[in-house]
């Protein structure tokens, strides 16, 4: 079973997808359940993942290999290593709240909600486990597809601006990724990531490539300035698809750095690696201060997302200016520790802020922070769960929040105090837009007469918001061991982000 | 024809030279004149001294097609079409727009960078200066094109059968019109037409008075 | 010459007899029952395609009738897929044709004469064969246009067509003169023999006049003009004909006189056709943003896409070769679909041709709807559909011959393309109907077709190597 | 005596004066058909010329078949144009524009 | 000592806060007060045993891991506890005044909805106070820094229909957050240099740190540096100047908080974590003045506040803050004992001011300005007699126990040589007199004089509408859950100072759990001198911080109890200067009117032009614009005509043409 797990995964949920767009709208009560019993047992299938995963290699594990396309050399492989793993048990893990969430609201085509939903988490599964680059570009694109839907169909008022949006940027950044990808191709004559990851290149080639990659996952991530599609899509996606989008799809820049990036172009990455740290402090600032003043929630959580993706790419990157610093290496893959505990927390707690007010605009259909007031009054579980996640948003320690910001600040020092120092302004600014919000909606006399009528959380929604919270403090009370299944490949990425490429 | 001396060179490039004026000008009439009734009268003209210098060059057949084919039949054609079209001639041909200008540039450059490559560089190694061999007397042009249509050129031949066909289905298709209010006369109706078709006895009433 | 050597032929011998039994049968059952020559038609085809399976499936280059025929295995590949491109469009044409009373078998014969033309063309080995296929599947072609007689457009288009497709064949024949007078024979593998000099300027003049005739052709930018008028002036099912099997055609007569006859100016051609390559790129996506009219969207689209297909010439190896011959390909069997859905969509009166008239059709008709979306994607280049692939092997074989600005041109084209593609779907899904559209076409084998079409861009997109394989092997 | 550049050069005349004829006219289609044959004869031309100069059959043979289709082309050519005329009443090129942008 | 017993020390409240929160309301108020002091009276009598252990039994210091937190670039980060005379010092009294504050509670919040919410809250606090005292290293000393600061939070915010409320815990969770931006770079400085994050390594690197040099504005002491930004944070949670802003405003939440929190425990967190690193703050002589300016200026600008204030308990508050400086001015002086040891006196009186004046409150229903009281005192016998230990205490009264601290910390400043030194003295010294100024006023405010609650009540019965209409009643004394509290802490305000000052502070009894330089060390000076508690109480009486309260005693007397007609005179004449103090020097008003303003212009200064105009505008929709308009033009192009159409044919032609015969 195991040669098959990741096809497992991948596939699982995109036959149930089909088979439920098959059932159609008529019988959507199976459908429904088809849903969420796919959704569970692609979990399921994660426990033997997680179990049996070698955490003494960084080799990739679970390898499948088929001829896909033979006369380029692209073949159907998948495997994963501890960088793709916990991504993949993540994706599993938020599509089911996504299902659970929808069960009552989607009443136009659910169906087809529920359709996308598992496709997509296939195809995004699909982005984490392949081994090739072709592969793995054709999920990476061939999910927009289903996010673009839902967006498009079950979104907010300006969704079609919001849904293009969304497509173009994204499309505009993975094309240029695909002409960097062929031409590797060309030269190494093979798809396979690993094959890049061997292939010498010169410096030009490498900024050239780096440039590709930059904008691809700039773009997904998203850094400042190429952001600008997240608040929009956000704001109008239903509440499932600002789950998923937050919670997974932007781990696809994040993986994508650490994938492509600093293992195939390491020494543009070495000569460029002040642009990024620049753009992830402005993004961390920058966006924070943004994020402060919005009016509406989905776009505050949305900012409040690009923040922290800030210091994803900020961890990332560190392992140059640190070896620049110290002339050592220690400290670098505490940066991408923390790069990738960020990832997995970030997805666990922006989905869990999204699935809050998911929960408060199912009853009040509005999203703008002046229409409430009070809400914990009358919704006090829901309250506890909310200031639960925004505080965990704000990095406290004891939330998962805390640890990815914990090591990024700890690695950035070693790089220089400025970018330490700037990073830590996080610290204040998560905390004001954070805080704010929830001073704002939950806090206070009731707000207005519909705030009144507020029901409290049922139990749909509290199973979902505490499963979440649960899983927020157990990643921020015990992170080793999600530290101890990436700890090998992240040293073996680190050894090929400080090595040299460039044929002499 | 055959090159007996210098003389008859002379003459044939006079003549040439003459058709070839009378060619360009009757050209010029065509994308020139307000009529189109004497655009085609001066395509026709045109035809007529190509065909002209054709026989100068010795291909006799195309030169005798051109005018049996083209001036015979396609230009009657033309001719026809104009004359059926009722077309206003009043609005036809208020001269050309102020752009004209660039239009004449454009042709004149075309005229330039193909005439150049021709002169100047000898078509890129051809000798351009070569006057015309003329045939051996007992050579028969058409005899010669005989015999290699329908062996050599059997395929393209009857590729042109087919094409022709689609022309004629073609224009039929598009100008054929069965209209239903037309009045046509139909011979085999007329002969077999029946009495009782034509005549009617109708029983009149007496009309009655109030 | 006895009959088994001239097998390979069969295609367009069995074509032209049965030219002759459709215009007969036209004439004199065709009258009484309408839609008899139409369907007489499909079984010509089917079985044209089962005889060109049989007879045609050479394994190695046949060369016939005096060195004016050619018949390879890409020549087997591509008239196996004229066959089926003709027969889908025609099926999809039916009920159009029917709607609007021109359902003739003169239509039918046109449309057999240009599956002719084409034929001639993709098997072509001589100038004269190839100015005979260009014309007689030119005149096919312009007759079709004009073919709905009630239709002002219609017969302003085909005007505009003729009148410039004249001039392209003028043009074409021009420099077939050059060429013919440089190497003194019409006969392509000649022609390779003898011009082998690089930068001859006789040569190059030849040669402008050939690429410009064959840009035109293609409908590549300066000279596509003429594409979107006619795509959008012609009645539907016309546009989806044109749009389809034609550039098959013109692929093999790029591919038969550019990269086989005049193999040894690669140089020259590859560069001319670079700007007019990138101009119909930049064009054809930023005129598609702002039209209107869907036809005309797509017809612009094409010309995009047209610049793809040279992109792929320029390349200049047969990597770009085949990865223009599996572009062709894919673009034929989306605009088959795509124009599928127009066609299927409109209704006497309504000729669902305006964007607006695609509001909401997913209420209206999901299946045509999630035809045209899957269409549209791919379309795009997105992934898991076959357009992607497609455009994959256009910029793989451009990274083969270093063509970095190609590609960043390419890519961001294809970026804008997917804009007016998206608007499609967002028409279709995202907003609501308007009220007064009809129901559109629900005859069930003809929605079938469009149903295996859509997936057959889905499976295509989901396990490419076949059809990659087989353009890859069939040019060398 | 007649050189081939003598013929070349009248033939690319009458070419450009073809074409100019169809970019000039602005007032009758029927005019851009009789250009259309201006510019087949300015290739017979060349067809001719080399040929002859060559001692090759073959450029004439095409011409023949230039001839054949261009009488095929104005068939067609003036049927669509009697369609045209009997669905707008002109055939002037400045009404035939309604396709367009 | 046992692991494990320590585990259950932090262990004991968490579990009682997690039943508390999760299941309070099904558990009943009573379950859950019962499970929660049970919770905290484990803690605390635990806490006590470990300290009788250490001191009495002998046992060494603890150091080891309770479990491995991460392993990230192969550093181990633990948690673990450091449990030496300092932090079980510590745990002892904040569990003591936790379990006060637990049993006080009952009473207090009698009849709150949030009963038993409160009670899981302060268990929590409890829970997060100990983890940050048994850090053994910095995460886990992080992790308890941010988790008070959030309990903090959730208690200001406790009564969350309150606006005030919810603006002040807004208030004092994002002001700590700039203090912790300090501290999370102190810590990842030393961690760059230590690549650890335990406290031994760091102490032990100390002196290496301090050879290096960070090129940062002009290249600085790395150990500065990290010690400077440590001290932020503290500035934070101890609330010195210019951080200082959140505590007054926390008295929006119920009083007990006041007293654990923002008196006894939390904010004196960073008073403890700068001891805890004296091992490092004394290899930089250059932070330890900053840490002493800082802590003198505190202590004496912010007790002026507490003199124009007539809130009760933001008194007290002020008071607490001038009292957080004195012990900051003790660390800057290297006087860390003397800092520590002032700390839990002022645990203690402070508690039980607190207490006493939420006792004030319960009498006055809710009513905290003390213009509306007076002559409470026969009123309310056992709270006034309580208060006034506590207040005399606070004054350093001899033989009250904070005499002993605070005498301690005037003379350790004095005789500190380093730079600001003696700034910092005439700082601390006149502190003594304000200090005993807003002291004996707020007595005799509250207890004395006329008793303004009569007509008070009248006069704004409707100004407090629906408030309460109980101001006619008469103030009565509260109940015994609420004055045995009271009892329990006025006792070792009134004696801990006598009876430990020899142990604590001049006998060496943190031994290695504080380090001091011997050129540092002022309180071995002091210690020469040292003849016992009653000399030194006697000695006391005659020296000049005595006087100084004296002083104070008697301006009270006469502005607030004799004359009180002066008092207002004096506000009219030095109008600008009362101006000033009832703006608190302006703190707030540039935090509010220039720092969140300007915050909040940024943000949408950044998110309309920077985002929406320029990247949005300009760059996003503006390509897809100048795309669409570019399409538009390009498609004017295609006019319809067909002479256009051939034109741009032969165009193109002759370009291609010219262009390759030219460059051929």
């Amino acid at each position: 079973m195991h040669d098959h797990l990741l096809s497992l995964l991948i596939w699982l949920p995109i036959a149930a997808g089909v088979v439920v767009l098959l059932l159609g709208e008529r019988n959507i009560a199976a459908g429904r359940w088809l849903s969420l019993i796919a959704s569970l047992a692609t979990l399921a299938l994660c426990v033997p993942l997680w179990r049996d995963f070698n955490t003494h290699t960084a080799a990739y594990q679970f390898v499948q290999k088929a001829a896909w396309i033979a006369r380029f050399h692209a073949y159907y492989a998948l495997g994963v290593d501890g960088i793709s793993m916990p991504l993949i048990v993540l994706t599993a893990f938020m599509t089911i709240p996504v299902v659970i969430a929808g069960w009552r609201v989607i009443s136009a085509r659910p169906a087809q909600y529920y359709a996308s939903f598992l496709i997509m988490e296939g195809l995004m599964i699909g982005v984490f486990a392949a081994t090739d680059a072709l592969l793995f570009y054709f999920f990476w694109e061939a999910m927009l597809i289903p996010m673009f839907l839902i967006i498009g169909i079950w979104g907010g008022p300006r969704r079609v601006y919001a849904t293009i949006k969304f497509f173009l940027y994204t499309f505009l950044g993975s094309v240029l990724m695909l002409a960097a990808l062929i031409y590797m191709y060309v030269k190494a004559g093979s798809y396979s990531i690993a094959a890049f990851q061997a292939l010498p290149l010169t410096l030009a080639e490498q900024r050239w490539i780096f440039a590709a990659f930059l904008i691809a996952f700039a773009v997904k991530v998203p850094m400042w300035p190429v952001h600008t599609w997240l608040p929009d899509a956000h704001v109008e996606a239903p509440t499932g698809g600002s789950v998923i989008l937050a919670a997974i799809m932007l781990k696809m820049g994040g993986y994508g750095f650490l994938r492509f990036s600093l293992p195939i172009t390491p020494d543009a990455c070495r000569e460029l690696d002040l642009l990024i740290i620049t753009l992830s402090l402005i993004a961390v600032i920058y966006i924070g201060f943004v994020a402060i003043v919005q009016p509406d929630m989905k776009k505050l959580i949305a900012y409040s997302s690009i923040a922290h993706m800030g210091f994803v790419t900020l961890g990332a990157f560190l392992v140059y200016a640190i070896v620049k610093a110290t002339a050592s290496t220690q400290g670098a893959g505490m940066g991408i520790d923390g790069a990738m505990v960020q990832m997995i927390s970030h997805g666990l707690i922006s989905g869990a802020l999204f699935l809050c007010v998911g929960v408060l605009y199912d009853r009040m259909h509005t999203r703008q922070i002046a229409d409430y007031g009070g809400v914990i009054n009358t919704m006090p579980v829901f309250a506890g769960f909310m200031v639960l996640f925004a505080l965990a948003n704000t990095g406290l320690p004891g939330t998962s929040g805390f640890v990815g910001e914990f090591l990024v600040i700890l690695a950035s020092f070693k790089a220089s105090f400025w970018y330490a120092a700037l990073a830590a302004v996080t610290l204040i600014l998560g905390a004001s837009y954070s805080l704010w919000l929830v001073k704002r909606v939950l806090f206070g006399p009731v707000g207005n007469e519909r705030v009144a009528k507020l029901n409290d959380l049922d139990g749909r929604e509290f199973l979902i918001l505490g499963a979440l919270a649960a899983v927020v403090l157990l990643v921020g009370i015990w992170p080793a061991p999600l530290l101890k299944v990436m700890e090998p490949s992240i040293q073996h990425l680190v050894s090929q982000a400080i090595a040299t490429k460039i044929p002499v | 024809m055959r090159p007996t001396g210098e003389a008859e060179a002379v003459l044939v490039q006079i003549l040439f030279y003459l058709f070839a004026t009378l060619l360009v000008a009757g050209a010029l009439g065509v994308i020139s004149a307000r009529n189109p009734v004497y655009s085609v009268l001066f395509l026709v003209f045109s035809f007529i001294n190509s065909a002209a210098i054709w026989l100068l060059v010795e291909a006799e057949f195309l030169a005798i097609v051109l005018v049996l084919v083209y001036v015979g039949a396609v230009m009657v054609l033309f001719l026809f079409v104009v004359m059926m079209l009722d077309i206003n001639l009043a609005e036809i041909r208020q001269g050309f727009t102020r752009f004209a200008w660039l239009g004449w540039i454009t042709a004149a450059a075309l005229i330039v960078e193909i005439v150049g490559v021709i002169w100047r560089h000898g078509l890129g190694g051809v000798d351009v200066g070569r006057g015309f061999v003329s045939e051996p007397a007992n050579y028969s042009n058409t005899l010669a094109l005989g015999r290699v249509l329908y062996t050599r050129y059997a395929y393209p031949f009857e590729l042109a059968a087919v094409l022709l066909v689609v022309a004629i289905v073609a224009a039929i298709a598009l100008t054929l019109r069965r209209r239903p209010g037309m009045k046509v006369q139909d011979v085999s109706r007329q002969v077999a037409v029946r009495a009782e078709e034509r005549l009617r006895v109708v029983k009149v009433s007496a009309e009655k008075r109030s | 010459m006895n009959l088994h050597s001239i097998a390979a032929a069969i295609p367009e011998i069995y074509l032209i007899a049965a030219i002759c039994l459709v215009l007969l049968f036209e004439a004199f059952v065709g009258a009484r029952r309408p839609g008899a020559t139409g369907t007489l038609t499909l079984l010509v085809l089917v079985i044209g395609a089962a005889l060109t399976v049989v007879f045609a499936d050479v394994t190695h280059r046949v060369v016939l009738f005096d060195g004016s025929y050619v018949a390879d295995p890409l020549a087997f590949v591509l008239k196996l897929a004229g066959f089926l491109s003709v027969a889908v469009a025609l099926l999809y044409s039916r009920s159009y044709l029917q709607g609007r009373d021109i359902l003739k078998g003169e239509y039918y014969v046109l449309a057999l004469s240009a599956l002719l033309g084409i034929f001639v063309l993709i098997s072509a080995n001589s100038l004269l064969t190839i100015y005979l296929g260009v014309e007689l599947l030119a005149l096919s072609v312009y007759a079709m246009v004009a073919f709905d007689r009630e239709s002002g457009v219609a017969a302003e288009a085909a005007m505009k067509y003729f009148v410039l497709g004249a001039i392209a064949s003028g043009m074409l024949l021009y420099g077939m003169s050059i060429i013919y007078g440089l190497t003194g024979t019409l006969n392509l593998d000649g022609i390779a023999v003898a011009l082998n000099a690089p930068n001859n300027l006789g040569v190059i003049l030849g040669l402008t006049f050939i690429v410009v005739a064959v840009s035109f052709k293609f409908g590549a930018v300066p000279f596509h003009m003429w594409l979107p008028d006619a795509y959008e002036g012609a009645p539907t099912c016309v546009t989806l004909f044109i749009g389809t099997a034609p550039k098959i055609a013109y692929f093999a007569l790029a591919l038969r006189l550019l990269t086989h006859g005049l193999a040894g100016a690669t140089v020259d051609w590859t560069r001319m056709l670079t700007p007019i390559a990138v101009l119909t790129l930049v064009v054809g996506n930023l005129v598609a943003i702002v039209q209107s009219n869907i036809k005309r969207m797509l017809a612009y689209s094409t010309i995009s896409h047209v610049g793809f297909i040279l992109l792929g010439f320029i390349a200049g190896t047969a990597s770009g070769y085949s990865a223009a011959l599996y572009y062709t390909l894919v673009y034929v069997l989306m605009t088959l679909g795509s124009f599928g859905v127009v066609v299927l969509a409109s209704r006497k009166g309504f000729e669902a041709d305006r964007l607006e008239d695609y509001k909401g059709l997913y209420r209206r008709d999901p299946l045509l709807a999630l035809a045209m979306a899957m269409l549209m994607f791919s379309t795009a280049g997105v992934p898991p559909f076959v357009g992607f692939w497609a455009k994959l092997r256009i910029i793989q074989a451009l990274w083969e011959t270093s063509h970095p600005w190609l590609v960043i041109i390419a890519v961001t084209m294809s970026v804008v393309g997917a804009f007016y593609y998206l608007r499609v779907i967002k028409l279709m899904y995202f907003d609501e109907a308007s009220a007064s559209a009809p129901e559109t076409v629900r005859s069930f084998g003809v929605r079938f077709a469009l149903g295996l079409n859509a997936a057959a861009v889905l499976v295509l997109g989901v396990l490419p190597a076949p059809l990659l394989d087989l353009c890859s092997r069939v040019i060398h | 005596m007649i050189t081939l550049a003598d013929l070349l050069t009248l033939s690319a005349i009458l070419f450009a004066l073809a074409v100019a004829g169809i970019f000039l006219n602005r007032k009758n289609v029927i005019l851009l058909l009789m250009c259309v044959e201006l510019l087949l004869l300015a290739a017979n031309f060349n067809f001719i010329a080399f040929s002859r100069m060559l001692g090759d059959l073959t450029g004439q043979v095409f011409v023949f078949f230039v001839l054949t289709v261009a009488a095929a082309e104005s068939a067609i050519g003036l049927a669509i144009l009697v369609v045209l005329f009997r669905e707008r009443r002109s055939i002037s090129v400045e009404d035939l524009n309604t396709l367009k942008g | 000592m046992n692991p494990h017993l320590l585990i259950a020390i932090p262990l004991a409240p968490l579990i009682a806060a997690v039943i508390a929160g999760l299941a309070g309301h099904r558990i009943g108020r009573v379950a859950t007060h019962t499970l929660t002091i049970t919770g905290v009276a484990i803690a605390c009598g635990l806490s006590l045993y470990v300290l009788k252990q250490m001191y009495w039994g002998g046992v060494g210091t603890f150091n080891g891991p309770v479990y491995t937190w991460l392993v990230s670039d192969g550093v181990h980060i633990q948690v673990g506890f450091l449990i030496d005379r300092l932090s079980v010092l510590m745990m002892s009294v904040v569990t003591f005044v936790s379990l006060c504050v637990h049993v006080y509670t009952i009473g207090y919040m009698s009849d709150d909805p949030g009963y038993t919410r409160f009670f899981s809250y302060i268990s929590l606090f409890t829970f997060a106070m100990l983890m940050l005292v048994m850090a053994n290293n910095f995460m886990q000393l992080f992790f308890g820094w941010e988790a008070v600061g959030m309990v903090s939070y959730l208690l200001i915010g406790f009564w969350y229909t309150r606006p005030s409320a919810i603006f002040a815990n807004l208030k004092a969770f994002i002001v700590n957050r700039v203090g912790d931006f300090g501290f999370i770079l102190g810590i990842a400085a030393l961690f760059s240099y230590t690549h650890s994050l335990s406290y031994t390594t760091a102490f032990a690197a100390a002196p290496h740190i301090a050879q290096q040099t960070l090129p940062v504005f002009g290249g600085v002491n790395a150990l500065t540096l990290a010690c400077v930004c440590l001290f932020i944070g503290a500035m934070g949670k101890s609330a010195q100047v210019p951080l200082h802003v959140w505590l007054p405003d926390s008295m929006e939440g119920p009083t007990p908080i006041s007293a654990l929190i923002h008196a006894a425990t939390m904010v004196t967190a960073g008073i403890f974590m700068v001891a805890r690193m004296s091992p490092l703050f004394e290899y930089s002589n250059a932070a330890l003045s900053f840490v002493l300016v800082i802590g003198a200026t505190t202590a004496f600008f912010m007790g002026i506040l507490g003199v124009v204030n007539n809130d009760i308990k933001r008194v007290i508050a002020y008071s607490t803050l001038s009292q957080l400086g004195y012990m900051t001015a003790a660390l800057g002086a290297s006087a860390y004992s003397a800092a520590i040891f002032h700390l839990m006196t002022h645990a203690f009186f402070k508690a039980l001011l607190f207490l006493a004046a939420g006792s004030v409150i319960i009498g006055m229903h809710h009513e905290q300005d003390m213009r509306k009281m007076g002559g409470l005192g026969k009123y309310m016998p056992i709270t006034a007699i309580t208060c006034w230990i506590g207040g005399l205490a606070l004054v350093a009264t001899p033989f009250f126990s904070g005499f002993y601290s605070k005498d301690a910390i005037i003379e350790a400043v004095g005789l500190s040589h380093r730079w600001g030194s003696t700034y910092a003295y005439w700082c601390v010294l006149f502190g003594s007199f304000i200090t005993s100024l807003y002291t004996f006023r707020l007595l005799f405010m509250t207890f004395h004089g006329e008793e303004r609650f009569r007509h008070a009540a009248a006069a704004h019965g409707h100004d407090e509408h629906g408030h309460e209409a109980h101001g006619a009643h008469e103030p009565r004394e509260s109940p015994l859950v609420v004055t045995l509290p009271l009892i329990a802490l006025a006792i070792p305000s009134l004696v801990i100072g006598y009876l430990t000052v020899g142990t604590v502070l001049y006998g060496n009894y943190f031994g290695s759990a504080i380090m001091v330089r011997p050129q540092n060390d002022v309180l071995a000076q002091m210690a020469a001198g040292y003849h016992g508690p009653l000399r030194l109480a006697l000695e006391g009486l005659v020296g000049w911080p005595f006087l100084f309260a004296l002083a104070g005693f008697a301006t009270a007397w006469l502005f607030f109890l004799r004359r009180p007609d002066l008092a207002d005179a004096a506000a009219v004449k030095f109008a600008w200067l009362k101006r000033i103090l009832d703006q608190k020097f302006y703190f707030d008003w540039f935090n509010e009117q220039v720092i969140a303003r300007l915050g909040r212009g940024l943000g949408t200064g950044l998110w309309k032009v920077g985002d929406q105009g320029v990247i949005d505008g300009a760059l996003v929709n503006g390509t897809a614009a100048s795309v669409g308009w570019f399409g538009g033009v390009v498609r004017r192009v295609q006019s319809g005509y067909l002479y256009s159409y051939a034109f741009w044919i032969v165009i193109g032609l002759a370009a291609l043409l010219g262009w390759f015969l030219v460059h051929a």
